[in-house]
């Protein structure tokens, strides 16, 4: 499944995409990114959106959702 | 009217928006871009968003709001990327029949967003740059 | 900058008065004319002022707001004579470092310039007219 | 001296400046304003300025001084 990344995650794996495999949870994600990432464990808050609206740790994840990565947010 | 644009805001425009006969008021927040943040000067700022989602919740701010005032009519306009000091990232317009309430829904309106809505800003410095409020 | 004037107001000029490189943020109040009150049709409305002391007192407001809040720019403009429904009988714009200074000095302007500056409206209706605010 | 008027005191008095004579006070003035228009009785308050300042009862007025009377103010 594809990961949207903005801001400095999208920095910080380098990329607006990231595909990645056998990730059934949104908390199995965060942990997955905070793992291969570490940097990303230094952010202020991670939180996963799916099909555009914030989701909870044990949300499960099917291929056709819209998934992205929300490092703390600062519009405005 | 909820929009991300990369065009620069047209404050008459969106004022004009949400003028109501049965209006009294309009309040307005416009946001610009500083010449410094804790001390340091900035050069530019940078915005992107997630535009589907940034909408969604943009939507959900405005009608959440609507919901706690009585508003007649709201407009809420961000653009993304580069910006100059002194250029206008956000503007907010809130027309209500009584003003108290267009202070008090404009203002919840940009609290709201600076904390919920996915979108980042990017601070440019001479010597290097920072994604704001992305680190303790 | 604060003005009386017959002509109609000019938000996105004045707007762009108070806009600073210092300043992260501009709130701006805008009065419009109200198609009623008190549930009683409203035809227009006619504005007279005390020019001199009108202008002297809201230069007194302005002024007390910048010592209690750290205002960069502030701009009231007033307008006198007939004014339609859905016209603008006045527009504070105020900028400041951070927001919530701005949204707080611009509600005490317009609290404040109702209480004390010179300026006198009347609503024209269907069938008769009343000075507002003048009788209990 | 010379007092202008505005707004329901200039619709009530007829004219935008009245003439008056042998007053000596802002006190004396809003006396005589009310026993002469009993209109003017019925506002909800009634304050004078002198030289564009609102102005206290015991002020004593001067022939050169710009005095207008001010019924409840509606601005904005």
């Amino acid at each position: 499944m594809k990961v949207k990344l903005f801001g400095i995650t999208r920095e910080i794996v380098g990329g607006p995409i990231l595909e990645v495999d056998g990730i059934g949870t949104v908390g199995e994600l965060k942990a997955f990114m905070m793992s291969t990432y570490p940097r990303i464990k230094k952010l202020n808050s991670l939180m996963v959106a799916v099909n555009s609206e914030y989701a909870k740790e044990d949300l499960a994840l099917h291929e056709n959702d819209e998934i992205a990565l929300i490092p703390p947010v600062s519009g405005g | 009217m909820i929009r991300i644009t990369e065009e620069p805001l047209n404050t008459q425009a969106i004022v004009d928006s949400v003028i109501s006969p049965n209006g009294g008021a309009v309040n307005v927040f416009i946001g610009t871009v500083r010449n410094s943040t804790k001390g340091k000067e900035v050069v530019r700022l940078e915005f992107e968003a997630y535009e589907p989602m940034a909408t969604k919740e943009l939507t959900k701010i405005a009608e959440d709001a609507k919901q706690r005032w009585p508003i007649l009519k709201v407009a809420v306009h961000h653009r993304v990327g580069v910006l100059d000091i002194s250029e206008i990232p956000v503007v907010i317009a809130v027309s209500t029949p009584h003003r108290a309430a267009g202070f008090e829904a404009c203002q919840y309106i940009i609290d709201t967003l600076k904390q919920t809505v996915p979108i980042w800003k990017k601070e440019i410095f001479e010597d290097g740059e920072v994604w704001v409020a992305a680190h303790p």
